[in-house]
């Protein structure tokens, strides 16, 4: 088991490494550089000179490139080609954002959509059942964005409930902070527990047709054990994998629901920094969002194999 | 008052798409006495099993109950309401299933699920319930029953979860135990060793029970009363004897006459004197193999040492051992499947590459390789015709009208209807399954087939069909056999030479009679005698042997040092057997048998069986204890 | 059967041959649909049928400006004359038009892009189960690559790249869904791979094409034809979120993706039931992807499918 | 210049009409360059009818409140957010700049200027050198003193190779700027050019500390104090206690961005946020409905351009041109796309926002098929692709209402929409057909200027008319305002027809914007200026609320 989880750390690692090469090629690819980003309209031949210059961008790409990944080794992020600020600093609060908004989604996702999909599994055809794969296949059947606006429209605009914008800061009172978090928290949870409880439903229902189940109903088990204790336990590697990809989604994709509320979070950061072609911003986003992604699958990994008897204590 | 169990006129049907329904079962009725042991017996698809799970008012998703009663203490069950039927199982009726590794969960431990039945109906508390499981682990003699519970389904044995379901079963005490088939995948020896304790128990307990099976020769062993079954319909019912020495009903002949002879000397006709033309066909010289690549010489698993085998043309070689002693990989090696690691395979006297990549495509064709599971063998896509089409076209570039013709040819030498070309597999039965996968073998028109195991997964009906037309092709093609199997009886009728396998080495090997006589290896006496026999009481006879009580009470345990069968053997000679490897000894020409017994001693042994040394004294393989030989 | 007349028991053999070998395969099941999955199946047809005649049935022109004022309300008057059926967009255009128009543009869009993420996902991933070694690993790492990065951040980066045009928003889609189509068949390779018809076929001396061909993927078909339902959906919703960057399909074409974010703002701005004018697109994407969903939750359901299990991305 | 001032009327000694039209025309948000379009047409002097304006404005005034809070949405921000005021482009950067930092001259509603950290300032008699007399006592935040070291520092970024300063060319006639004393900056320009204060007074161009190269935080001498500055998240200002003047009248200023519109039109309404900018004209009605907040729609010179490049197919045929300036329906636009915030143009950049320059007497094109058929015709064209970017609210519609009236008269007009970043390094100034948006700017003649003149970096179409460009140097020295304004006349003509054998500029200009935003009722004191948002980017240091 150790070799499996060490080996697939050192996968992680050649991925981490593929995407810097990969982003790096296509940050290079977009049209236009941060000088003339920046710079805008109004930009003149002598001004992008200068800048560049400034901001080291007349050095060749590789050297570019090379220069990055070394300063990335030794720990420094380097430098905003945008705005001149160092990357940590802009990354640094955004990144803690972003954990705690995904964090939170996670704690009450998880759960609720475990439940719910069991839930499903253990009453197939009841109207419980019905509804819910209905319901969340609807919700996962339009865009984020319009359930997103659509839901600011009625809590903030019409009702006035809630703030519409997620502005959060050090000096708000929790009170407030959780009120201006109510909404898109609501949004993400929505969007992520619909996937998740239709994948728990499925997989619980997947191993509903092995012998194994056919001899707990001849044992005449209960069917809520017979999902719960007999069904579950080998369902849980999948559905920990679910979870895991739609976690790495809470941190890398939410991108939309931080544009429409307004929160600081490293999504938007890094789609600024694509549109401002700030390679080194783009890449430690990038980075980022690899590790976690690899960080989460290994851990789904393990939590597998430790639901996994064969693995867990082979013969 | 009301009869134990009594199923009075049971229907049970499924439905096609349309609604029509499909019957399964057409009005069944037998009784079970308290403490009585009734066997239902037919081949597969005569609605068995399905009759022994409506005993729990149960059947698989798309069956129904049109109509009849079961029974338990007067009470019919299929009328009683969802609840009172779940209390009932796993409470008064419990089950056997047939393959015990599908039916645990491979996520739970033993313990909970030997127990998970009792507690949950509050029959016992949970101590009670791990108390009562270690009782039940005592009589079914499984090892190290203290701390058996708290392991997992993958980490014992087959014949040791097979047990374990009977504990299963057993623990909340049922009136009527209900069991399916539950030696059929097993080994000859395993199957002695789970039918045993099988009857132990059940006897023990004083429990009434439903064997079902397709083995008479296994109902002998354990039943009363018998209850022949076919398509779905009671032919004939009665106490064991009447049925096994005087069956009135022809279905019931039949199924007598499938049942597996002894092995014994000249038991099959031997075809090879017909068309005696020596020269060899294949050959292995000192050949080794294994799995997980090669470390300095040697893979890292060894399955197979030094093999010598020689096939002569148009000969049919029987290779038989209990299941992991390696005889699958052999026919692998010669197919190339596997590379061997050491030594060669040899075809008409051409050397062949070691891995099939290498090998040209005329030599491909020459050996074709039968597959145990016809399941996994056919290509659930693709329909017969293409099936056996490809190799047609593939090897003989037969294609078109032609190749339909051949196709049609190859189905009707296999027996089958020449409309299956446009079945898929998966609209056959098993047998036809079974000559489809030896079909398509043939439509290369090899030198030699390799046959794996092809009828340990059928019916003692269906497989000594597929043996009667194995025998057929032989004498039709002149095709060379190489049969494998755990069965000896089988590979003894229609075989010229039998090699014999353990743990990867050759222990005994020659012509077929040799062989089947006197002087036996240890080994091969051990499997002869763990055949079953029709007749009652031959269980108890055999667990009279000593030998048997040797061999049966121990598992085959992998060595490098000494004689692999040292710590099964009943002769074993303690400080040799398990030191030095066997000689091997030439009894007759081309009859070898490797064994630190001289032919003398051995044959003396044969003589007078009592003479047989330390039969129980003899101690696990550590405490060597030396003997006066 | 048997017609030997040799053998131990050629006497029983005759008389017995009432006695046919039992049928004990199950029942062919062919795959049912319920009623669920039956308005699944209109609906999709119903949606198919519009991308192809679209244009012609719409009342006016995609692109056509019809009036001075925007958000009129479903069955508001064209000064012109004429009516529209679910109101005008912010650009003074028929929704019904659009609708209409767009079907062509998302579903086809949708369907071909996720034909070629099939392409590439399914030949990768069946290579690399089959030929196993270093190509596996080069794949599966650019695979991984590609995984671990949003979706979102890959289209906005190849979009910017390149320029939004159809063909782009395709090729991109196509290539960003192919590496999880890659892993499912890589999945399903391996686990076939193993079978004993394969080896059979290998033993035969077959090639690697036709193993991949006629051995393995007919047998992935179903389940990846379950996937392909579900990717299909995931491709539209891709699009649309596409659209909210601005990089979706381009005006004056119709994709109802586009469609929802153009008018969202009605939703705030508009007056009286002009507000619906996103609301109508997005029934459009909802019920062509929970249409295609029911289906896929019938098929998934009969071939029993192991297919959550792998089908996790 | 300085304020003319005098015995001028004011509003009180004018008709009770007049007083009402002018009143409610301001309380409607018309500008007091519409406003006093309506007393020239009456035949007051440009002079007299600002005095009078401004006395108007007076009237309706109030006393401001001290105190509160102020939050400001604007529509863009990211990580390239900056403190520095060299680098400013973005419009969040000038709110922000404008809260921290002061300029030398501050501009007026209607475009003239007033003294700020230059108490006083003056040119020579033609115009070629400015004197800056510096205001004593102003402190930066970190407490040293504003002096002449601190404007030569400021004024050295925008000079020389290493400079990175985007307003370089505005002051590019700057020749040389002298420290006179202490207190005391003198400009020597190259040439005549009386709008030098008006130019200082653009956000490029605020005062920093003398030596100043990290621009993590803000130290200059304005309003506010930099609290809190995260680069595309927000920045807090607190009120500078030891302002120079009166200052800010809020405690404290929140100044973020929301980029989706329809998100931070929702936050405005919902009252999250007090002052938004970028107003889409649809919203407008919306708003004006809601209670508690309200439109802010200046009138300015901004506006929207379709760019024929000059010197490639198609823009190098003038009637191809034509045809697109004929099929505009430049009334549309402006009712329906711009919901009336505008006003329409006449495909040359100076509207009646910039006053007297502008030329009233020039013919207003008009929707004509005909014509446009025409000249289509007669260029041979028929089909070219528009490459569009979102880079104004409203231009996409616009492109696409044309592409419609394109198809009639049988041009088939492919729009290609491109994304918004990276349009002005890849697209703009290179496709063949493309669009634009320009801000007002501070006057006429930097408008032409930055954009039109023959040797202009931005020249959108890469126009080259000599004559255009001899006019223009020309006419800084001149002072006579009927000379100059047929001189300015005859270049809106150049750039909109040319003249017989010299083609026009190949830019079609539809529309002039207003610059259109949300205001809450709440809060009072926000300018008119219309070179920006809000009384362009003026309002931090002059916004109160008036629920405190």
């Amino acid at each position: 088991m150790q070799r499996m989880v060490i080996q697939r750390i050192l996968i992680g690692f050649v991925t981490l490494w593929v995407v810097s090469v990969l982003v790096f090629l296509m940050t290079n690819a977009l049209p236009g550089d941060v000088a003339q980003i920046v710079l805008g309209q109004s930009a003149t031949p002598e001004s992008l000179a200068a800048y560049r210059a400034e901001r080291g961008l007349d050095q060749p790409l590789l050297f570019q490139y090379f220069g990055w990944l070394g300063n990335m080794l030794s720990g420094d992020l380097g430098i905003s080609k945008a705005g001149g600020a160092t990357i940590s600093s802009l990354i640094g609060e955004r990144l803690k954002n972003t954990m705690v908004m995904a964090g939170i989604v996670a704690l009450i996702s998880v759960p609720l959509s475990v439940g719910l999909g069991l839930m499903a599994a253990m009453y197939p055809g009841t109207w419980i059942d019905k509804s819910l794969t209905f319901g969340t296949l609807a919700l996962i059947s339009v865009p984020e964005f319009f359930i997103a606006t659509f839901m600011v429209l009625i809590f903030a605009v019409q009702l006035g409930w809630l703030p519409s914008v997620a502005r959060v800061s050090a000096e708000q009172s929790y009170y407030d902070w959780w009120r201006s978090m109510a909404m898109p928290l609501l949004v993400l949870v929505i969007v992520v527990a619909a996937q998740m409880i239709r994948m728990t439903r499925a997989g619980i229902l997947n191993v509903m047709n092995s012998p194994y189940i056919e001899m707990a109903i001849l044992k005449g088990v209960r069917r809520k054990r017979i999902i719960l204790r007999h069904a579950f336990f080998n369902t849980i590697g999948p559905i920990v994998n679910v979870i895991a990809l739609n976690l790495a989604y809470l941190v890398s994709g939410v991108v939309i629901v931080e544009t429409i509320f307004a929160y600081p979070g490293l999504a938007k950061l890094m789609i600024d920094g694509v549109q401002t072609r700030d390679l080194p911003l783009v890449q430690a986003c990038a980075m980022i969002f690899c590790a976690t992604y690899v960080v989460l699958i290994i851990l789904a990994d393990v939590a597998a194999i430790l639901a996994n008897p064969r693995l867990r204590n082979p013969k | 008052m009301a009869e134990l169990f009594e199923i009075d006129n049971l229907q049970i049907q499924a439905r096609k798409e349309d609604g029509t329904p499909i019957p399964i079962v057409k009005g069944v009725s037998f009784k079970v006495k308290a403490g009585q042991v009734v066997a239902l017996i037919g081949e597969s698809g005569s609605g068995k099993s399905t009759i022994s799970m409506a005993t729990m008012a149960y059947c698989r998703p798309g069956l129904e109950f049109p109509g009849g009663e079961v029974r338990l203490h007067g009470e019919d069950v299929l009328s009683m309401d969802p609840q009172d039927q779940r209390e009932l199982r796993g409470n008064k009726v419990a089950y056997l299933a047939q393959s015990a590794a599908a039916t645990f969960n491979p996520a739970i431990t033993i313990g909970e699920q030997v127990t998970e039945a009792a507690v949950l109906h509050g029959t016992l508390t949970q101590e009670e319930a791990n108390k009562r499981a270690v009782e039940l682990y005592h009589a079914l003699e499984l090892p190290d029953p203290e701390r058996l519970g708290r392991r997992y389904p993958h980490q014992v044995s087959g014949g040791q979860l097979q047990r374990l379901m009977a504990a299963m079963a057993l623990v909340s005490r049922p009136d009527l135990l209900v069991l399916d088939e539950p030696t059929t995948a097993l080994d000859v020896t395993t199957q002695i060793e789970v039918l045993k304790a099988f009857k132990k128990v059940i006897q023990d307990e004083g429990s009434a029970a439903i064997y079902v099976t397709h083995d008479l020769a296994v109902v002998a062993q354990i039943a009363d009363h018998i209850v022949v079954l076919y398509s779905g319909e009671v032919q004939e019912q009665g106490p064991v004897e009447q049925i096994i020495n005087n069956p009135k009903h022809p279905y019931t002949k039949r199924l007598m006459a499938a049942v597996k002879p002894t092995p014994k000397a000249g038991m099959g006709e031997l075809l090879s004197d017909q068309h005696d033309r020596d020269e060899l066909n294949v050959e292995v010289k000192n050949m080794t193999a294994g799995y997980g690549g090669i470390v300095n010489g040697k893979p890292v698993i060894t399955v197979l040492r030094d093999i010598n085998v020689k096939i002569k043309n148009s000969h049919v070689v029987g290779v038989i051992g209990e299941s992991g002693c390696g005889k699958s990989t052999l026919a692998r090696v010669i197919a190339g499947l596997l590379p061997a690691a050491k030594g060669d395979v040899f075809l008409d006297g051409k050397k062949l590459e070691r891995s099939l990549k290498n090998r040209s495509q005329e030599e491909l064709q020459k050996i074709q390789f039968v597959y145990q599971m016809a399941d996994t063998a056919l290509n659930p896509r693709q329909v017969i015709g293409d099936i056996l089409g490809r190799p047609l076209e593939f090897y003989r570039g037969i294609k078109g009208r032609e190749r339909r013709e051949e196709v049609a040819k190859l189905l009707d030498l296999v027996e089958l209807p020449s409309d299956f070309e446009s079945r898929y597999p998966s609209e056959l039965s098993g047998g036809q399954k079974q000559r489809v996968n030896m079909a398509r073998a043939l439509a290369a028109n090899p030198e030699i087939m390799l046959c794996d195991e092809v009828t340990s997964a059928l019916d003692s009906i269906v497989s000594s069909n597929v043996i009667k037309l194995l025998k057929k092709l032989r004498d039709k093609t002149g095709v060379s056999f190489v049969f494998i199997s755990h069965d000896l009886s089988t590979v003894g009728s229609f075989a010229d030479e039998i090699v014999v396998l353990y743990a990867g080495r050759v222990v005994e090997q020659g012509p077929v009679d040799e062989v089947l006589a006197p002087p036996y290896h240890p080994y091969t006496r051990l499997l002869i005698s763990s055949v079953p026999e029709l007749r009652v009481g031959w269980l108890e006879d055999t667990m009279k042997k000593r030998e048997m009580a040797v061999g049966i009470a121990r598992g085959v345990e992998i060595t490098d040092t000494g004689c692999p069968f040292y710590n099964r053997c009943p002769i074993a000679i303690d400080g040799t057997c398990d030191r030095e490897v066997a000689p091997t000894r030439e009894p007759s020409p081309d009859h070898f048998i490797s064994c630190h017994r001289t032919m003398e001693e051995i044959k003396q042994i044969e003589e007078n069986p009592q003479q047989i040394l330390h039969g129980f004294e003899k101690p696990a393989p550590d405490g060597a204890k030396t003997v006066a030989t | 059967m048997s017609d030997v007349t040799q053998g131990a028991d050629a006497e029983t053999d005759q008389d017995m041959s009432i006695y046919d070998e039992l049928h004990d395969a199950p029942p062919k099941k062919r795959l049912k649909l319920s009623w669920t999955g039956k308005i699944g199946v209109v609906i999709v047809i119903f949606w198919i049928v519009i991308a192809v005649i679209g244009p012609w049935v719409a009342p006016y022109d995609q692109a056509a400006i019809l009036d001075m004022d925007s958000y009129l309300p479903p069955g508001a008057e064209i000064d012109g004359g004429g009516t529209h059926w679910l109101g005008s967009d912010k650009n003074e255009r028929d929704i019904l038009s659009r609708v209409l128009w767009g079907a062509r543009m998302t579903v086809g869009i949708s369907v071909i892009a996720t034909l070629m993420a099939y392409l590439m996902g399914v030949t990768a991933g069946i290579a690399a189960a089959v030929k196993r070694g270093w190509t596996d690993m080069i794949l599966s790492r650019i695979n991984d690559a590609i995984l671990s990065l949003p979706t979102i951040m890959l289209g906005l980066l190849i979009v910017v790249a390149l320029g939004s045009s159809i063909p782009i928003l395709i090729g991109t889609a196509a290539i960003i869904y192919a590496s999880s189509v890659y892993r499912i068949a890589r999945a399903y390779g391996q686990e076939i791979m193993v079978m004993d018809y394969v080896e059979s076929a290998q033993a035969r001396g077959e090639t690697i094409w036709w193993i991949i061909f006629r051995e393995v993927l007919p047998n992935a078909a179903m389940p990846l034809a379950t996937d392909f339902g579900l990717r299909l959906v995931f491709v539209v919703l891709f699009i649309s979120s596409l659209s909210f960057l601005g990089l979706g399909i381009q005006p004056p074409n119709a994709d109802w993706g586009s469609m929802v974010r153009g008018n969202l703002e009605a939703m705030q701005f508009a007056e009286g039931w002009g507000i619906l004018a996103p609301i109508w697109p997005a029934l459009a994407i909802a019920s062509f992807t929970i249409a295609i969903n029911l289906i896929v939750d019938d098929v998934s359901a009969e071939s029993g499918g192991d297919l959550a299990k792998k089908m996790i991305s | 210049m300085k304020n003319p001032k005098g015995d001028l009327p004011t509003i009180e000694n004018l008709s009770v009409t007049d007083q009402q039209t002018i009143q409610t025309g301001l309380k409607r948000g018309a500008t007091r360059r519409e406003v006093m379009g309506w007393l020239v047409a009456a035949g007051a002097t440009i002079a007299g009818a600002g005095s009078i304006v401004t006395s108007a404005t007076k009237v309706m005034a109030m006393t401001p409140k001290k105190g509160g809070k102020i939050t400001f949405a604007s529509d863009l921000h990211g990580p390239n957010d900056t403190l520095d005021p060299g680098l400013n482009t973005s419009t969040i950067d000038y709110s922000r700049g404008r809260s921290f930092y002061n300029s030398l001259c501050q501009i007026n509603d209607d475009l003239s200027t007033r003294p700020e950290l230059a108490e006083e300032y003056s040119a020579n008699a033609d115009n070629t050198e400015w004197t800056f007399k510096l205001r004593k006592g102003v402190k930066f935040h970190d407490g040293s003193d504003f002096t002449a070291d601190d404007v030569l520092y400021t004024m050295s970024r925008h000079y020389g190779e290493k400079s990175t300063s985007t307003a370089k060319p505005l002051v590019a006639d700057v020749k040389e700027w002298k420290k006179i004393d202490s207190h005391t900056v003198k400009a020597i320009l190259s040439g005549p050019n009386s709008d030098l204060p008006v130019i200082l007074g653009t956000p490029q161009f605020k005062m920093i500390k003398d030596g100043t190269t990290e621009f993590q935080t803000a130290n200059g001498t304005g309003p506010f104090r930099m609290k809190e500055f995260k680069p595309g998240v927000r920045s807090i200002g607190e009120r500078n206690t030891h302002y120079w003047r009166e200052g800010a009248h809020v405690d404290e200023i929140e100044i973020t961005a929301i980029t989706d519109k329809v998100a931070r039109t929702s936050a405005f309404l919902s009252g999250d946020i007090d002052l938004m900018q970028a107003l889409d004209p649809k919203a407008i009605r919306k708003v004006e409905s809601t209670d508690g907040v309200g439109v802010w729609s200046v009138a300015s010179g901004a506006y929207f351009g379709i760019c024929a490049m000059t010197h490639t197919a198609p823009g190098n045929n003038p009637d191809f041109v034509k045809a697109l300036q004929y099929i505009q329906r430049r009334k549309k636009i402006v009712k329906s796309i711009l919901k009336g915030q505008g006003t329409v143009g006449n495909d040359h950049p100076i509207n009646i926002a910039y006053g007297a320059d502008h030329c009233a007497e020039m013919v207003q094109k008009e929707h004509d098929l005909d014509k446009a058929k025409f000249h289509l015709k007669k260029s041979g064209i028929t089909s070219a692709e528009l490459n569009v970017a979102e880079v104004a609210p409203g231009i996409t519609d616009i492109t696409l209402l044309m592409q419609r009236e394109a198809g009639k008269i049988g041009l088939d007009l492919q729009i290609k929409k491109v994304p918004n970043d990276g349009y002005w390094g890849a697209v703009w100034m290179k496709t063949p057909l493309n669009v634009v948006t320009w801000n007002m700017r501070p006057t006429a003649n930097v408008m032409i200027n930055l954009a039109f003149a023959p040797d202009a970096p931005w020249n959108d179409t890469l126009w080259k008319s000599d004559k255009l460009g001899k006019i223009l140097t020309e006419v800084r020295g001149v002072s006579d305002p009927a000379k100059r304004h047929e001189m300015y006349c005859e270049m809106q003509k150049l750039i909109a027809e040319g003249t017989d054998g010299a083609p026009g500029s190949g830019m079609v200009i539809p529309a002039h914007r207003n610059y259109v935003d949300g205001k809450s009722d709440k809060i009072e004191g926000i300018g008119r200026m219309p070179l920006g948002s809000l009384g362009g980017y003026e309002w931090p240091e002059f916004a109160w609320r008036t629920d405190v």
